[in-house]
C-alpha cells in the first residue's frame, strides 16, 4: 500500500512539472531580491585596513628611508623570503643596500611588519600583482620603496587605523 | 689645661681653641702642647698606647663612629711593609665645619695627636689629606709642621728619641666623595677619589696596597690627652658606651652657628637652646638633621634625645659627624631636598650604576616636582630609586644621598603630594 | 715639545714634593695644584707637562683632572666667586644672594663677565656653614656675606686690586 | 679549599675564590657587566647582588670573597627587585636603539633587560648623549651606549699596557675616552669590542654590515704565528664577517693580525682557478702542465710550514713516491745553511713559562712576533716577577723590563761564552760545554744577566728571531742549550730553551723531514748552479719574504716555477703553473703550535672557487705522474700521517688540549765559527701587520701597519753619524744600495735594521755591510 502511494506522488511530481515549478519559484524570489556578487574588476568589495596584501617599504615625510636594517623582518620571516644586506652610509647611518621579497615565497603572515621597529616594510591591501613571469614576482628594493611612494597616504591611513588595536 | 677630673672637663679638641696665637708654636708650647709627648716616646709601648685607645672608648669622630683602638689594632705587624698614617681632613660633609676650626686655631694639637698615633703604628710617613678650598688652613698646618720640624717634632729622631715621622699636607681638589677613606688613598695616590670595595681594608692593605689607618682630625686631636690622661679617665667622659667629648657643628636656622664641644649624651635641645643660642624662629625645630645632610632626618619629636651615637641610632639616624642642621618652620623641605640632591648627584664618583645614575635621576624628578611639573608616579618612582641605591654600592654616598629622600617621603608625605597636585594643574 | 714649561724654581719645588710619597704618582693632585697657580687653567699642553714632569701617562692625569671640581680646564675670570649654596647655607639666604650677585654682573652661574673679570660658580659644600652663607672668592672665605659686602667686592675687583 | 653553600648546595672552591666564581663554576647563573675573569675586579655595576645569610646588605658577589659555611642564594624577591632596578639605572641613559645596534641579539644588557629587566622605563628626563670616540680603524664606537662598566679601560691598563683609555668626569658625566683619538696603539685592540658587554664598543669592518644570529661559526686555528690560536671564524653566506677567539682555548685573547687578516680570505690575491702561462685553465690542463715541468725532473720543494699536517703529509707522500731526493726547504730566514742544524719550537708552555722564575727574551721582537707570548710576559711583570731581555734593539714593549742589555748580533757568541764560562765557574757542567767555550775567545758583559738568570730555579729563555737568522745560529741554540742542561733546566741531550719557530707545525715538520731539510737559500743555489731543473713552491712567498729575494730572482730566470697556494703573492708572476689550494681557514686538520700543542680544526669555512685541499692536489699529481696513490681519503691520508708522527694516534677530540709533541733535541755539537764581518750588523724586521701573504693582501692590516710608520732602515745615530733623512750607499754582498736612513736611540750602535718590504728586503740576507758616505 506504501509503495502505491509512493508511486503515484512520483507520478504526480513528474507529470505535472512540480519541481520545476518550485524551481522557477526560487529563481524567480532572487530576481527581486538585491544582488549580492559584484562585477570585479569594475566593482570591487571593501577590504580591511588590516588586509595583508603586496608588502611595501616606507619612507619618512622627508623623504628618507625608514628602513635601518635592523633584518629583524628577516630574521623572523618563516619563509626566508626577506634577504637584506646592509652598511653604514656615508652620513654614518645604517642602510640597507638590498631589500628583496621573494613573493613567491612568501605566505603573507605579516610577521614582518609586527617586527618591524619603524614601521618600514609594510603590507598594502594591493592584491592583484599578478605577473606573466616569476622573476616580476621577485620584488627588490626600488621596488618595495615604489609600491610605498605610489600608496603611501594609504598605508599611513591604514596604519593609523590598526595603531587603536595595539 | 685639661683638667684631670673627668667630670671637670669642658673641652678636649677646642681647649684652648680661643687662646689668641694658639697656632703658632710658642704659644701652643705655652698652654701644654707636646709636654707629654717626650714620655709617649720615651716610655710608652706600642700596645700600650692602642690598649688606652681601647680602654678610652674613643669612637672615631669622622662620621661612622668606628672604635679607634680596635682600628689600630687591626693593622698587621711585620708585613714587611711600611704603614701609613692618613689624617682625614676632607671636611665636606654638608653641615660639618668642625675640623676647620681645629685645624687653623690650633694645628699643633692635631700635630701631636698624629705624632702620638703614628708612634703607635710604627708610621714613618704620615699625611693631612685636608679638602683643597681650605687653602689657609693647609698653610696654616704647613706653617705649623715647619715649626715643628724645627723643632725636632717631627722628622728625624723626634725629641732625641728613636721614632722618626715624616708629616706632609695634602690638598684634595673639591671631591666630596674623598672624605670616604678608600677614596681619601685613591686621591693620595694621584687618582680620582673613586672608593675601593671592602676587604681588603685599608688597615690591611691601603695606601700603595701597604697597611695604612685613616683618622679624621677630630679623632687624632683627642688622643694627645687620651694618652697623657689615660683611657679610663676619657671613658669616664660622656655615656658608657659613647665615652668622651664631641664637637658639633650647628648650622641651619639657629641663631648662634657654630662648633660647640660637649660631652657625649647631652641632649640636643640642651645644645641648641643653651650652646647655639635657640632657633631663629619658633621654638622647636620642624627637622634636625643630627649628624650631616647624609644622614636621616629626626622630628621635633626627637628635640630631646641625648647626642650619642646609640641614642640617635635608635632615633632611626646617626650621630655621623656631628653636623646639626636646624631646620624651621619657613624652610622649603623640597627645594631643600632637591639641593641635596644635586650635591649627591654633583658630587657621586660614577663607579657603581645605582649612585651614578640614580642620583641624576632623583635630582630630576625632584627639580620636577619643585618647578609644578610633578606626577602622581613619580613619589613611587623616587621612593624606588632611592631605596635600591642605599647599601648596594661600594661607599656609602647612595645611602646618604637617599636618607634625605627617604626622609622626605616618610615624614612629609603630605608635602611632596601638595605640590604635585597644587602646581600640576 | 709645547712652549708650557714650569720654572726651575718650581721644578725644584716638585722634585721636594715627589720625595715626600712613595711613588711620585702621587704628587699629581698637589703639582696640578701649582700648574693651576702658574698657568691659570690646565690646557692640555699644561697637564701633558705634569704627565711628563711626573713619569705618569697623561691620560692619568686627564682623569685626575676632569674628577676634581677644582681643577678648570678653561680660562675663568680675573675674580672667581664661588658661591655655597648647600644646606647650610641655602638656609640663609644663598640662592637669593647668588641671584642678586648674578643680576649684579649680568651673567648666570657658571659665567665669566664679558670684560674678565669676575667668574661666577655656585659650588658645594666649603664646609664652613657655621658662617652661611659663604662665598669664596680668589680663595679666601668670606662668612655671613650679605648684598652689601658683594658690592664692595665688586667695586674692588673692578679696580684692577686683588681682592 | 673553602666549602659553601650556594642556594642550599654544597659548594667546595679555593680559598680565596669570590663568590661570583664560585656560582660560575658551579653553574649557578648570577648576572654580571663588569667582571671579567682575566681582568681586575672592578665591582662597580652592582648586578651580580647575592644574599649572604646574616648579612644586612646584599654584597656584589663579584668581590666578596667566600667564607667557610657561607650560605648564598642567588634568587630571592628582593634580589630580583634589585635586579630589575639596577637595569633600570643602567637603561635610564641607554638608547633604545638596538635595532641599529651591531651588539643586538648578542648584547647581555638586552639579555639581562628581557632575563631581569621590568619592560617599562620610568624615566621621564632628558638622556645623556656622548660623543663618539677615535679608537682607530677596528673599533667602532657608539659612546652613549656605554654602561661605565670600565672593562675596556681596565683592558687598556692591564692587558695591552697602553693606558691609553680611562674614565673622564664623575656622577652621570662620566664618559670613558681614550686620552687622544686614534691613539688605541695595542696588537690587541681587536678584543675591545669582544670585551665590551653592550654596543659601545664595536667591530670596526663589521660595523652596521651584519647581526649576530646571521653568522655561522667555523671553528678552525689561526696559523698567523706559530702560536696556533683557536679561532671562530663567523660567516655570513660566503661573506667572512669576524674571527674571535673561542672561551675556553688557552689563550684568552686574540691579536689583530690572527684576527683582521679575514679581510685576505675573500681579496682577489686568492688565487680561486688553476693559472698556467698566465691564463686560467682547466684542473686537467693545468695539472698537464704541471706534470710537464716535472716529471723526471730534478725538482727542489719549498714549502710554507702553516699547512695542516695532513697537507704537510702529503707532501712528504710526493717527495717519497716521485721525487725521492729533492731537497725540502721551510724556512725563509735560515742563514745557517748547514742542514738539520738545529730544530724549531718550544721545550716549555706558555703557562710554564709564565709561572718560571726568571725568563730570558733573546733577540726577539716578543710584541710583534707573538703578542699573546708577550701579554703572559705583562702578567709576569704585573705580578712582579723578574724579566729580562738581550737583544740588538729595545723593541717597544708593553711592559717593563728588569734588565734590557743591547748588543750587536756579532756579540751573541760571546755573551753566550760568557754566560757558560760564568755559570761553569759556579761548578754548573754540562757535556760539551767546555768544548764550546774553547771554540770563543771573546765575552761580552750582557753574559751576566743571561748566567744570572739561568740560576734561578726556573727559567725559560725565549730565544727568537735574531738568533735564529743568525749564520751562526746552530752554535748559538746549542750553546744555549748546554747552558739550560747545565743549570739543571733540562735533562741531559734535550732541548731546554724556546726557540721561537718562523711558523706552525715546527715539531711536525721535524718529524716529517728532519734528515732532508736545508735552507731556501740551497735550493735556490743549487738551481743557480743548475742542480735543478724546477722549483716546486708550495704555499709561500721568497721573494715578498724571508732573506732571498734577490737569490729567488735570479733563481727563477733559470727553472721553472710550480706554485700551489691559496693566495698569491710577489712570486706569482714568476710561475709557469699556479694549482689553487685550500687555506688554513678553510680545511680540516690537525695543526701543532710552537708549543708542541696539538689542535684540531673541525668546522673550517666552505672551500672557495676551484680550490682543493692540498693533499688532494698532491695526491692528484702524484697520480697524473703514474704513481699509485697511497690515500684517496683524509681518513687514509691520516693513516700515513700517524706513520710519519705516531704521537698523532693518540689525538681526539676529547684530549686535544692534552697532547704536546716533543721538541726534537739538537742532534750534534755544533760549536761557533769564525765570521768574517763588515762595519755593519744588518738585523730584518718583523712587523705582524705586513709580514706574510696574507696579512700583506689584508686592507685592514696593511693599514694598521702604515700607521705603525716603520721606517725602511734604521741606525743609531752614533753609527757612521747618522742622520735622520740622510741617504746611505750600502756596500752590500750584491752590489749597492741607497736608503733614506732613519734614527733611532733605543738600538745598538753599528746595528742596520732593515724591515723587510721593499727594496730593503734585497740586503736583508745580508750578514754585514759596509756604508758609504752618509751625505744627505
Amino acid at each position: 500500500m506504501q509503495c502505491v502511494l509512493k508511486w503515484l506522488k512520483r507520478q504526480i511530481n513528474t507529470w505535472l512539472l512540480l519541481e520545476l515549478v518550485r524551481g522557477l519559484a526560487l529563481t524567480g524570489k532572487y530576481l527581486f531580491k538585491p544582488k549580492i556578487t559584484i562585477e570585479y574588476p569594475e566593482e570591487r568589495t571593501p577590504l580591511s585596513p588590516r588586509f595583508r596584501g603586496l608588502h611595501a617599504l616606507r619612507r619618512y615625510d622627508d623623504g628618507e628611508e625608514r628602513c635601518i636594517a635592523c633584518k629583524l623582518c628577516e630574521v623572523v620571516c618563516p619563509a626566508l623570503a626577506i634577504q637584506i644586506d646592509s652598511e653604514e652610509r656615508e652620513d654614518g647611518s645604517r642602510r640597507t643596500t638590498r631589500y628583496d621579497i621573494d613573493t613567491t615565497l612568501c605566505i603573507f603572515c605579516g610577521f614582518c611588519e609586527e617586527a618591524c621597529p619603524v614601521d618600514a616594510i609594510v603590507e598594502t591591501q594591493i592584491f592583484e600583482y599578478a605577473t606573466e613571469n616569476r622573476q616580476d614576482l621577485y620584488y627588490t628594493k626600488d621596488r618595495l620603496l615604489a609600491t610605498g611612494d605610489k600608496y603611501a597616504k594609504q598605508i599611513s591611513a591604514n596604519l593609523a587605523d590598526k595603531s587603536q588595536y595595539n | 689645661m685639661i683638667p684631670s677630673d673627668p667630670k671637670k672637663v669642658t673641652a678636649i679638641c677646642f681647649a684652648n681653641i680661643d687662646v689668641p696665637k694658639m697656632h703658632t708654636l710658642e704659644m701652643a708650647r705655652q698652654q701644654g702642647a707636646y709636654q707629654f709627648l717626650p714620655t709617649v716616646l720615651n716610655t710608652f709601648s706600642s700596645e700600650h698606647i692602642v690598649s688606652e685607645m681601647k680602654i678610652s672608648g674613643l669612637r672615631g669622630r669622622g662620621g661612622a663612629g668606628f672604635p679607634t683602638g680596635l682600628k689600630w689594632s687591626f693593622v698587621p705587624k711585620n708585613t714587611g711593609k711600611p704603614t701609613y698614617l692618613l689624617c682625614n681632613a676632607d671636611e665636606g660633609e654638608p653641615g660639618t665645619f668642625k675640623d676647620r676650626d681645629l685645624m687653623r686655631f690650633d694645628p699643633h694639637l692635631l700635630i701631636e695627636g698624629m705624632i702620638m698615633a703614628g708612634f703607635a703604628l710604627g708610621v714613618k710617613d704620615a699625611y693631612i689629606y685636608i679638602r683643597g678650598e681650605f687653602i689657609h688652613e693647609a698653610k696654616r698646618l704647613n706653617d705649623a709642621i715647619s715649626e715643628a720640624y724645627a723643632a725636632n717634632l717631627l722628622g728625624d729622631n723626634i725629641l732625641g728619641s728613636s721614632y722618626s715621622m715624616h708629616l706632609t699636607v695634602h690638598r684634595g681638589a673639591g671631591a666630596y666623595i674623598c672624605g670616604e677613606e678608600t677614596a681619601l688613598i685613591e686621591s693620595l695616590e694621584g687618582r680620582p677619589g673613586r672608593p675601593r670595595f671592602k676587604p681588603p681594608f685599608p688597615a690591611v692593605e691601603g695606601f700603595f696596597r701597604c697597611p695604612t689607618v685613616v683618622n679624621n682630625v677630630e679623632t687624632l686631636a683627642t688622643v694627645p690627652a687620651i694618652l697623657e690622661h689615660g683611657g679610663e679617665w676619657h671613658k669616664a667622659i660622656g655615656t658608657p658606651n659613647n665615652a668622651g667629648m664631641k664637637i658639633f657643628s650647628v648650622s641651619g636656622n639657629v641663631k648662634k652657628a657654630g662648633n660647640y664641644e660637649v660631652p657625649l649624651g647631652t641632649t640636643m635641645r640642651s645644645l641648641i637652646e643653651d650652646y647655639a643660642g635657640g632657633l631663629q624662629n619658633g621654638s622647636v625645630p620642624k627637622v634636625i638633621i643630627p649628624g650631616g645632610s647624609s644622614t636621616p632626618w629626626l622630628l621635633a619629636e626627637h628635640y630631646d634625645v641625648p647626642l650619642t651615637y646609640d641614642d640617635l641610632a635608635s632615633a632611626g639616624s646617626m650621630l655621623g659627624s656631628g653636623a646639626v642642621i636646624i631646620i624651621d618652620e619657613t624652610a622649603d623641605l623640597i627645594a631643600l631636598t632637591r639641593r641635596l640632591a644635586h650635591f649627591y648627584a654633583h658630587e657621586s664618583c660614577g663607579q657603581c650604576t645605582p649612585c651614578r645614575e640614580g642620583t641624576g635621576w632623583l635630582e630630576r624628578i625632584l627639580t620636577r616636582i619643585e618647578s609644578g611639573q610633578g606626577k602622581q608616579e613619580d613619589i613611587r618612582t623616587l621612593e624606588d630609586a632611592a631605596k635600591h641605591m642605599a647599601g648596594r654600592t661600594i661607599c656609602a654616598l647612595a645611602d646618604g644621598a637617599a636618607a634625605p629622600i627617604l626622609s622626605l617621603l616618610e615624614h612629609f608625605p603630605e608635602l611632596v603630594e601638595q605640590a604635585i597636585a597644587e602646581k600640576t594643574s | 715639545m709645547s712652549d708650557v714649561q714650569f720654572s726651575p724654581q718650581r721644578l725644584d719645588e716638585i722634585l721636594t714634593l715627589v720625595k715626600r710619597y712613595p711613588k711620585a704618582q702621587s704628587a699629581i693632585l698637589p703639582v696640578l695644584h701649582m700648574a693651576m697657580e702658574d698657568f691659570g687653567h690646565l690646557s692640555i699642553p699644561t697637564q701633558q707637562l705634569v704627565a711628563d714632569t711626573l713619569g705618569v701617562r697623561l691620560m692619568m692625569v686627564r682623569e685626575v683632572v676632569t674628577f676634581y671640581t677644582m681643577y678648570r680646564e678653561k680660562p675663568c675670570g680675573r675674580n672667581l666667586l664661588e658661591v655655597c649654596t648647600n644646606a647650610g647655607c641655602m638656609l640663609n639666604g644663598a640662592d637669593e644672594l647668588l641671584a642678586k650677585l648674578c643680576e649684579k654682573l649680568k651673567i648666570q652661574p657658571g659665567e665669566t663677565t664679558d670684560d674678565d673679570m669676575f667668574s661666577v660658580i655656585e659650588v658645594e659644600c666649603l664646609g664652613a656653614c657655621g658662617g652661611a652663607p659663604i662665598v669664596q672668592i680668589n680663595g679666601d672665605y668670606h662668612e655671613n656675606v650679605t648684598e652689601h659686602h658683594l658690592d664692595d667686592v665688586i667695586a674692588k675687583g673692578r679696580t684692577h686690586d686683588p681682592i | 679549599m673553602t666549602t659553601l653553600f650556594i642556594n642550599e648546595e654544597e659548594v667546595t672552591v679555593a680559598a680565596g675564590t669570590s663568590i661570583l666564581e664560585a656560582c660560575r663554576q658551579s653553574n649557578v647563573d648570577v648576572p654580571y657587566f663588569c667582571y671579567h675573569p682575566e681582568l681586575s675586579v672592578a665591582a662597580n655595576c652592582r648586578m651580580c647582588l647575592v644574599n649572604v645569610e646574616g648579612w644586612p646588605k646584599p654584597p656584589a658577589s663579584c668581590c666578596t670573597p667566600v667564607s667557610e659555611g657561607m650560605k648564598v642564594s642567588t634568587e630571592s624577591e628582593a634580589l630580583v627587585k634589585d635586579r630589575e632596578m639596577a637595569m633600570e639605572y643602567l637603561l635610564i641613559h641607554h638608547p633604545l636603539d638596538c635595532p641599529v645596534c651591531d651588539q643586538g641579539g648578542e648584547c647581555k644588557l638586552q639579555d639581562y633587560a628581557m632575563e631581569h629587566g621590568s619592560g617599562k622605563g620610568r624615566y621621564l628626563e632628558e638622556k645623556r648623549i656622548i660623543k663618539d670616540k677615535q679608537l682607530g680603524p677596528f673599533v667602532t664606537t657608539s659612546m652613549t651606549r656605554c654602561i661605565h662598566c670600565t672593562r675596556c679601560v681596565r683592558f687598556a691598563d692591564e692587558i695591552a699596557g697602553t693606558g691609553d683609555m680611562g674614565v673622564l668626569n664623575r656622577g652621570d658625566h662620566m664618559e670613558i675616552s681614550s686620552v687622544v683619538d686614534e691613539c688605541l696603539s695595542s696588537e690587541l685592540s681587536g678584543n675591545l669590542p669582544d670585551i665590551c658587554p653592550v654596543g659601545a664598543l664595536l667591530d670596526g669592518p663589521s660595523h652596521d654590515v651584519s647581526r649576530p644570529w646571521e653568522m655561522t661559526r667555523h671553528q678552525s686555528t689561526c696559523t698567523q704565528c706559530p702560536q696556533g690560536c683557536d679561532i671562530s671564524i663567523e660567516s655570513r653566506g660566503q661573506d667572512v664577517m669576524r674571527i674571535q677567539p673561542i672561551e675556553g682555548s688557552p689563550e684568552p685573547w686574540l691579536c689583530d693580525r690572527g684576527r683582521f687578516v679575514y679581510d685576505a680570505f675573500r681579496n682577489e690575491s686568492r688565487l680561486l682557478k688553476p693559472i698556467s702561462k698566465q691564463e686560467k685553465v682547466s684542473w686537467n690542463d693545468a695539472i698537464n702542465d704541471s706534470i710537464a715541468l716535472l716529471k723526471d725532473k730534478r725538482i727542489g720543494i719549498i714549502c710554507s710550514p702553516d699547512w695542516s699536517v695532513e697537507g704537510l703529509s702529503a707532501i712528504r707522500l710526493l717527495r717519497d713516491t716521485a721525487f725521492k731526493n729533492a731537497p725540502v726547504a721551510f724556512d725563509l730566514h735560515r742563514r745557517d745553511k748547514r742542514s738539520f742544524a738545529f730544530e724549531e719550537g718550544f721545550s716549555q708552555t706558555t703557562q710554564q713559562i709564565e709561572d718560571a722564575d726568571q725568563v730570558v727574551i733573546l733577540g726577539s721582537d716578543l710584541r710583534q712576533r707573538l703578542p699573546l707570548v708577550m701579554q703572559r710576559i705583562r702578567k709576569r711583570v704585573l705580578a712582579d716577577k723578574p724579566v729580562v731581555r738581550i737583544g740588538s734593539m729595545r723593541y717597544r714593549t708593553n711592559s717593563e723590563l728588569q734588565k734590557d742589555m743591547l748588543i750587536r748580533p756579532r756579540d751573541w757568541v760571546s755573551v753566550i761564552a760568557s754566560a757558560i764560562e760564568q755559570v761553569m765557574a759556579l761548578g754548573k757542567q754540562a757535556a760539551g760545554m767546555q768544548a764550546w767555550l774553547d771554540a770563543t775567545q771573546d765575552r761580552h758583559e750582557a753574559g751576566k744577566v743571561l748566567a744570572d738568570a739561568l740560576l734561578a730555579e726556573t727559567c725559560s729563555l725565549l730565544v727568537g728571531e735574531e738568533i735564529r737568522c743568525h749564520n751562526d745560529a746552530a752554535a748559538l741554540i746549542h750553546g744555549l742549550d748546554l747552558l739550560m742542561r747545565g743549570c739543571g733546566h733540562a735533562e741531559a741531550n734535550n732541548d731546554g730553551r724556546n726557540l721561537i719557530p718562523e711558523g706552525m707545525n715546527a715539531q711536525a715538520l721535524t718529524a716529517l723531514f728532519a734528515k732532508d731539510r736545508m735552507s731556501v737559500s740551497d735550493i735556490f743555489e743549487d738551481a743557480n748552479q743548475g742542480k735543478l731543473d724546477a722549483i716546486l713552491l708550495i704555499g709561500s712567498d721568497p721573494i715578498g719574504d724571508g732573506l732571498f729575494p734577490v737569490q729567488a730572482r735570479e733563481a727563477l730566470k733559470k727553472v721553472a716555477l710550480i706554485q700551489i697556494g691559496a693566495i698569491q703573492g710577489e712570486i706569482s708572476d714568476q710561475a709557469s703553473v699556479l694549482l689553487p689550494a685550500s687555506a688554513y681557514s678553510e680545511v680540516e686538520g690537525t695543526f701543532i703550535n710552537m708549543e708542541g700543542r696539538v689542535r684540531t680544526a673541525h668546522h673550517p669555512l666552505e672551500v672557495l672557487g676551484d680550490q682543493r685541499p692540498l693533499w688532494k692536489i698532491m695526491m692528484r699529481l702524484l697520480q697524473a705522474l703514474g704513481q699509485d696513490i697511497p690515500a684517496v681519503s683524509l681518513e687514509e691520508l691520516r693513516i700515513h700521517m700517524h706513520r710519519f708522527i705516531p704521537e698523532l694516534t693518540k689525538v681526539d677530540d676529547k684530549q686535544q688540549d692534552a697532547i704536546f709533541l716533543s721538541s726534537a733535541r739538537n742532534r750534534k755539537s755544533i760549536l761557533p765559527t769564525q765570521i768574517t764581518l763588515r762595519t755593519l750588523d744588518v738585523v730584518s724586521r718583523y712587523s705582524m701587520y705586513r709580514e706574510g701573504m696574507w696579512a700583506r693582501s689584508s686592507e685592514l692590516l696593511r693599514g694598521a701597519g702604515e700607521r705603525q710608520k716603520l721606517a725602511d732602515v734604521i741606525m743609531h745615530p752614533d753609527t757612521l753619524a747618522a742622520q735622520a733623512g740622510s741617504i746611505a750607499t750600502l756596500d752590500t754582498d750584491h752590489g749597492q744600495y741607497q736608503f733614506k736612513i732613519d734614527v733611532r736611540d733605543d738600538i745598538s750602535p753599528g746595528v742596520l735594521f732593515i724591515s723587510k718590504r721593499g727594496i730593503a728586503g734585497d740586503i736583508s740576507n745580508v750578514v754585514s755591510v759596509d756604508i758609504n758616505g752618509g751625505s744627505a
